[in-house]
C-alpha cells in the first residue's frame, strides 16, 4: 500500500445521479502523490478531474474506495478539518472583507493572537510583492492581484497540500504567463505540495513534475510530462496533448522494442510501446509534427539520409504563424503536418522530402 | 501621433422620440397626479376636500395630532407591524435556508405555496383565515391580525432574501470551510454578511405591507383599528382634509421605506 | 478497463432535515389549511360556515350559479378585468420599449413612478383617485373602476416583459438589421416572438389583480358591483357555503392565472 | 483618393461621452480593404477593432469622416442598406426559428420565391456539411454547428462584404483549430473579402493576407502577417506580436540598413528599420526567441559561426512544453528568452554559445 504517500487515493469512486441513472464523476481512481511534488490533473470539462480535487479537499464524498491524507483515513471528514487549502478558481475573496482580512481568516479563525497575525499577514503581502494593497476590498484589485491575495490565503497557515482549481483561467493570456512562472517560484521556495487542476495542456507541461491525464473519470495515463508527450499510453492520451500525425498500418515484424509496419504499401520502422502486438494486426503510428525532418528531394548529402524512415512528398499548404510555419504535404503514406522554426518562407515545389527516426514514431493500438 | 485635422463633420443630432416624450408626460402625469391633489389639499385652507387652492396651512396636520383615536390608530399599526414584520422575516430567513440547502420532497410546492398569500385574492385568504381562527376558537384582535400579516409578510420579507441566497457564490462558503471554519463561523463570518442587506429589505417591505394592509385586517380584527382602517372609516362617512394630512404623512414614510428597501437590495461587489 | 471490483463501502446516508421537515409541515399547514376550510365549506352539507364535516354536496355552487346579482357582478368583474387589461398591457408594453430603447431624462423616476401603483397603501391612493377623478368631474362607475385597474395594472404588466427586454441579445436585433430586415420587420420577426410569452405572463398577472382587487375599487366604483365586491358585501352580513363555493371558484380561475403566468415567465431558449 | 478600394474608411473617428469628458474608440481611422482580402484587425480589447467593424456594418455612425463601400459614401446609412453582413461573436441565431428559417431569413426580407429559397438553402446547408440540420432548432447546435449556421445565414445573400467578430472565441480550444481551416477554405472558395476581428495573435497571423494591429483607437501598423512579425514598426507592436527579448542599448555607428548598438559594453550587429535615428541615441534592440541559435560552447566547427552576434551564455531554466522547450539564459547582454524546437533536453551546463543574425535584431524607438 502507497498509504505513506502524502496523499493517497485508494480506488475511488464518486457517482452522480442523474434521471434514475448513475453516472461515475470519478471511477476507481488511485493515485499517491509525493511531498513537494507539482502534480497535475489534466483533462477537459467533465472529465473527472476538479471532482477528484474537490475528493482531496473535502468538498465531496466518494461512495466507493478511501482517501488517505499523511497515512490517515481523511475519506468522510470535512474540509475544515483537512490540513489541505484550496485555491478556487475564482479566488472566492470573501467581499466584505479588506485584503489583509481575507489573508488573516485562517488564523483568526484559529484563533491566534492579534500580534502574530499582523505580523505573518505583513509577511505575506511582502513575499507576495502587494505590500500596499491590505486596505482595498478584493473588488478593486485586477485578476492577477486577486489571484496573488487568493494564494497568500490558502498559505498563510501553512497547509500540508495546496489544490489549485484552474487558478489561471481568469486571467488575460499576457498575465497569465507570468503569474505561471510566479506560481513555479512560489511552489519550489516552499517546498509544498501541489495538486493542480487545469484544462491547458501547455500549463501542465511547462508546470508539472507529474501529470494525470484524465478522461470519463478515469486516469489515462500518469508520468512525467515527458512521458506523456514523447510516449503517450493510447490514442486518446496522444491525440490530447499537443499535434500529431496519426498513419494507419499493419505491423510485419518486430524485433526487440522496434517494429515494422507496412503504410500503404510503404514499409516504416517504429518503436514499440509495451506490450508488442500480434503480427498481422492493425495499429496507429504517431510521429510529432517537430520531429519530421523537411529536405529538399535534391539534396543528398543532408543530415538527414541516416534516418530510418523517409517519404517524398509535395507542399499543399504552409502557414505562418510568427515562430513556426506549419506545412501540409501530402505523401505517400497520407497527408502529414509539419512544423518548421523557421524564418524563409518556404513556397511550394514539386519534391521534398521528409524524414523521421524509428525513436520518434509510436505503434499504438488503432482505438 | 496621427493628424487630427479632419475636415469636421458635425455630430448628427440624435433622433429624439418626440411622441414617447408627450406619452410619458402623460402618463406620469396620470399616474402623480392623484396623490399631488391629495397632499394639495392636506395643505389647503379650505374646509371641505376640493381644490382650488384657497392657501397655505399646517393646521390640518396639528388637527390630526391632536386627535386620540388616529394616535391609537398609529400605535395599533406601529406594533401589529412591528411583531409581524419580526415574525415574516425570521420564518422568511429560515425558508430562505431550507430552500437554498437542502433538496426535499415538495421543494417546488414548497415554494409555491409560501407565495401562496400575495398571489391570492386578499378577501378569499381573509374569510379563509376569519373561518379557521373561529374554528380554532381564537379571538379575534390584534394578535391574529399580528399572525395574518405575519403570513402575508412572509413570502414578501423571502423574496429578495431568497434572491439574494441564489446569487451567493457557492464557493465563498467552501473556501470558508476549506480554510478552517466551522459551520456556525462560516454562516457568521461569510452568508449572512452578504444576505445582510436583503434581510433588511425584506423586513422593511414585510413592515410596510402590514402598515398599509386593509382588506385581511377588516377581517381578522376586533375593536381595535389600524390606521389605514381609520381612514378609511373615516371616509366612508366624511372626507376631511385632516384625513388628507394624515394619507400624506403614510404616504411619505411608505415611499421612504420603499426606496430605502430598494436601496438594500444590491448585492455587495464581489 | 480498470478493475471496478473495490472494496464495497455503503454510500452514507445523507443527513435528513428533520427539524426543518416538522417546520415546513407547520408552516404549510399554516398557510394552506384556512384555505383547504374554505373549500371543505363549500362542499359541505351543513348551512352555517362551519365545521365539521356533515355529508358533500355541489348544492351551493348550483346555488351561487342561479343567484342574479351573483352573476352581475362576475359580468362586471370579466368586463372590467378585460379592458384594464389590454390597456395596462398596452401601456406596459409601450413603456417598456421606451425604457429598453431610449435614454431619455427623467427615465429613473419614470420607472420608479410606474412601480408606485403597487408600492404605495393601496387607500392612499383610491382616496387620491377619487378625489381626482372627482375635480375631473367624471362620473363614478364601471368607467373610472376601469382607469384605476388600468393604472394598477400597468406596472404589474411592464414587470415581465421589462425583465424579458432585459434579457434580449441585442445581437438578434443587429444581426436581423444587418441581413436587411427594416425596423418594422425587426421588430415582427425577431423582437415580438421573444418578449411574445412575457407579454402574455403579464397579461395575465393584470387580469389576475383586477378580477381580486377590492380597496381601490369600493372608492371607485357607483353602484356597479364585481365579484369581490358583491362576496364583501355580503361577508359583512352573513357568511354563507354559497359564498364559499364563490370563493373557491374566484381562488382556482387566480391559481390557474397565475401559473400559466409563471409558466409564460421562462425566456426562449436560446 | 482610395474610394476604388471595396471598403475605404477615410479619416474615421467615433467618440463616447464618459461622464463628461470625450473618448476616442476609434481615432482617426484610415484603412483600404481591396476585394477579396481576408484582412483582420487585430488588438486587445477596447484597441477599437470591435467599433471600427461596426463603422463599417453600420451599427454605428462615426462623428467625424466617411465609411465609403465600393466607392459609394455609406457613412450614414443603416445595416439594412448596406451590403455588408456580419457573422456576430454570439452567432445571434434567432432562437424561435428553424435552422433553414434562419438561413432562409435574408431572401425572406427579400422577397425571394419560395422554390427559389428553398433551394438556395439546401444548397448551403450541404456546403457546409449540416444537410441534416435544417430543422433543428439553434439550442439543439454545438457550438461549431452554430457557428456554420451563423455562416450560411451570412453568405446567402452573396454579400459585398463578410464581416467576423471574434466569431471562434466561443468555441473550444480543439474544435477552433479546425474551424478555422474552414473559415480560410470558404473564403478562398468564395472569394469574398472578409474582415475579421480578433484579439488572438496565432489567428490573425494564420488567416490575413493583410492585418491591421490597433490599439487605442488607432491603426498602430497595418502589413503583412510576415511584415508584422518580423518588422515591427513600433515596440508597442514587437511585445504585442509573439515572443520577443529586448535590449537596451546606445547606438554607435550606422552602415546603409545596418547598425552597431553597444549594448553593456558588447558591440551588436542590427538591422535598422527606417528612418534611422542619430548616433549616440538610445535604442531598443528586438530578437524573437526562435532566431537565437544554441550551441555548446565548446562546439567551434558549428554552423554558428558565421552569425555576426555570438554571446557566451549560462542556462538558468528550462522549461518543456511539449512541441518546444523554453530556454532561459544569463549573458552579458541581459536574460535572453529562446525556444527550441527539441527531443534532447538540455541540462544546466557552464557554458554554451548563443548566436544570431544581425538581419534578425531589429532597432526600435526605447518607446
Amino acid at each position: 500500500m502507497q498509504t505513506q504517500s502524502l496523499v493517497y487515493l485508494d480506488r475511488v469512486s464518486k457517482l452522480y445521479r442523474s434521471g434514475g441513472a448513475e453516472i461515475y464523476a470519478v471511477r476507481d481512481v488511485t493515485l499517491a502523490v509525493q511531498a513537494g511534488e507539482f502534480f497535475s490533473l489534466l483533462g477537459s470539462s467533465g472529465s473527472g478531474k476538479t471532482t477528484t480535487l474537490r475528493l482531496i479537499g473535502g468538498f465531496e464524498q466518494p461512495e466507493y474506495g478511501e482517501v488517505y491524507l499523511n497515512g490517515e483515513v481523511v475519506t468522510t471528514q470535512p474540509p475544515y478539518c483537512r490540513p489541505v487549502h484550496t485555491v478556487f478558481q475564482s479566488y472566492a475573496l470573501f467581499p466584505h472583507l479588506s485584503v489583509a482580512e481575507n489573508i488573516a481568516y485562517p488564523l483568526a479563525i484559529a484563533r491566534t493572537p492579534r500580534e502574530e497575525i499582523d505580523a505573518q499577514v505583513r509577511d505575506a503581502l511582502k513575499m507576495f510583492q502587494i505590500p500596499e494593497l491590505g486596505d482595498r476590498r478584493p473588488h478593486q484589485l485586477s485578476g492577477g492581484q486577486q489571484q496573488r491575495v487568493a494564494l497568500a490565503r490558502a498559505l498563510i497557515s501553512r497547509p500540508k497540500v495546496l489544490l489549485l482549481d484552474e487558478p489561471l483561467s481568469a486571467l488575460d493570456a499576457k498575465i497569465r504567463d507570468e503569474v505561471r512562472q510566479e506560481l513555479k517560484a512560489v511552489q519550489r521556495q516552499t517546498n509544498l505540495t501541489f495538486i493542480y487542476v487545469t484544462h491547458d495542456q501547455d500549463e501542465a507541461l511547462a508546470l508539472s513534475d507529474r501529470i494525470a491525464v484524465m478522461d470519463q473519470g478515469q486516469v489515462q495515463q500518469l508520468g512525467t510530462p515527458r512521458d506523456i508527450y514523447d510516449a503517450p499510453a493510447s490514442l486518446f492520451v496522444a491525440q490530447f496533448i499537443g499535434k500529431a500525425n496519426f498513419l494507419r498500418g499493419t505491423i510485419v515484424d518486430v524485433a526487440g522494442d522496434r517494429a515494422t509496419v507496412l503504410v500503404n504499401g510503404l514499409a516504416l520502422q517504429a518503436r514499440l510501446s509495451s506490450p508488442a502486438p500480434a503480427l498481422n494486426t492493425e495499429v496507429t503510428l504517431m510521429v510529432r509534427p517537430e520531429r519530421l525532418r523537411l529536405s529538399s528531394a535534391a539534396d543528398t548529402q543532408s543530415s538527414t539520409h541516416f534516418l530510418e524512415n523517409q517519404v517524398s512528398a509535395t507542399l499543399t499548404q504552409s502557414t505562418y504563424i510568427g515562430a513556426v510555419q506549419e506545412l501540409r504535404l501530402t505523401t505517400a503514406v497520407g497527408d502529414l503536418l509539419t512544423t518548421q522554426l523557421g524564418q524563409a518562407p518556404i513556397h511550394a515545389s514539386s519534391s521534398f522530402t521528409l524524414s523521421w527516426q524509428a525513436e520518434d514514431c509510436l505503434v499504438l493500438p488503432v482505438d | 501621433m496621427p493628424d487630427v485635422s479632419s475636415p469636421a463633420i458635425a455630430p448628427r443630432p440624435q433622433r429624439r422620440p418626440w411622441l414617447l416624450g408627450v406619452w410619458t408626460a402623460i402618463a406620469l402625469g396620470f399616474l402623480y397626479l392623484p396623490i399631488g391633489v391629495v397632499v394639495l389639499m392636506s395643505v389647503n385652507q379650505s374646509r371641505i376636500l376640493s381644490l382650488p387652492f384657497t392657501g397655505f396651512t399646517l393646521d390640518w396636520y396639528g388637527l390630526a395630532l391632536a386627535d386620540a383615536p388616529l394616535r391609537a390608530a398609529l400605535g395599533n399599526s406601529l406594533k401589529v407591524a412591528a411583531i409581524a414584520t419580526l415574525f415574516a422575516t425570521g420564518l422568511g430567513l429560515l425558508a430562505a435556508f431550507a430552500i437554498y440547502r437542502y433538496q426535499f420532497w415538495g421543494k417546488t410546492a414548497f415554494r409555491l405555496a409560501l407565495n401562496l398569500p400575495i398571489l391570492l385574492p386578499g378577501v378569499v385568504t381573509g374569510v379563509a383565515m376569519l373561518a379557521y381562527f373561529s374554528s380554532l376558537e381564537l379571538g379575534l384582535g390584534l394578535g391574529t391580525v399580528i399572525l395574518g400579516h405575519g403570513v402575508f409578510g412572509l413570502p414578501v420579507a423571502l423574496g429578495p432574501i431568497l434572491t439574494r441566497l441564489g446569487q451567493f457564490p457557492t464557493a465563498l462558503e467552501e473556501a470558508a470551510y476549506d480554510l478552517g471554519a466551522r459551520p456556525v463561523q462560516v454562516f457568521r463570518d461569510v452568508l449572512f454578511p452578504y444576505i445582510r442587506s436583503a434581510v433588511v429589505a425584506g423586513a422593511l417591505l414585510a413592515f410596510t405591507l402590514s402598515f398599509d394592509e386593509v382588506v385581511v385586517t377588516i377581517f381578522l380584527t376586533g375593536r381595535d383599528n389600524t390606521l389605514p382602517m381609520e381612514i378609511w372609516g373615516r371616509l366612508r362617512t366624511n372626507i376631511t382634509p385632516e384625513i388628507a394630512a394624515v394619507a400624506t404623512v403614510i404616504l411619505t414614510v411608505s415611499s421612504i421605506l420603499v426606496v430605502a428597501s430598494q436601496r438594500n437590495s444590491a448585492p455587495p461587489s464581489a
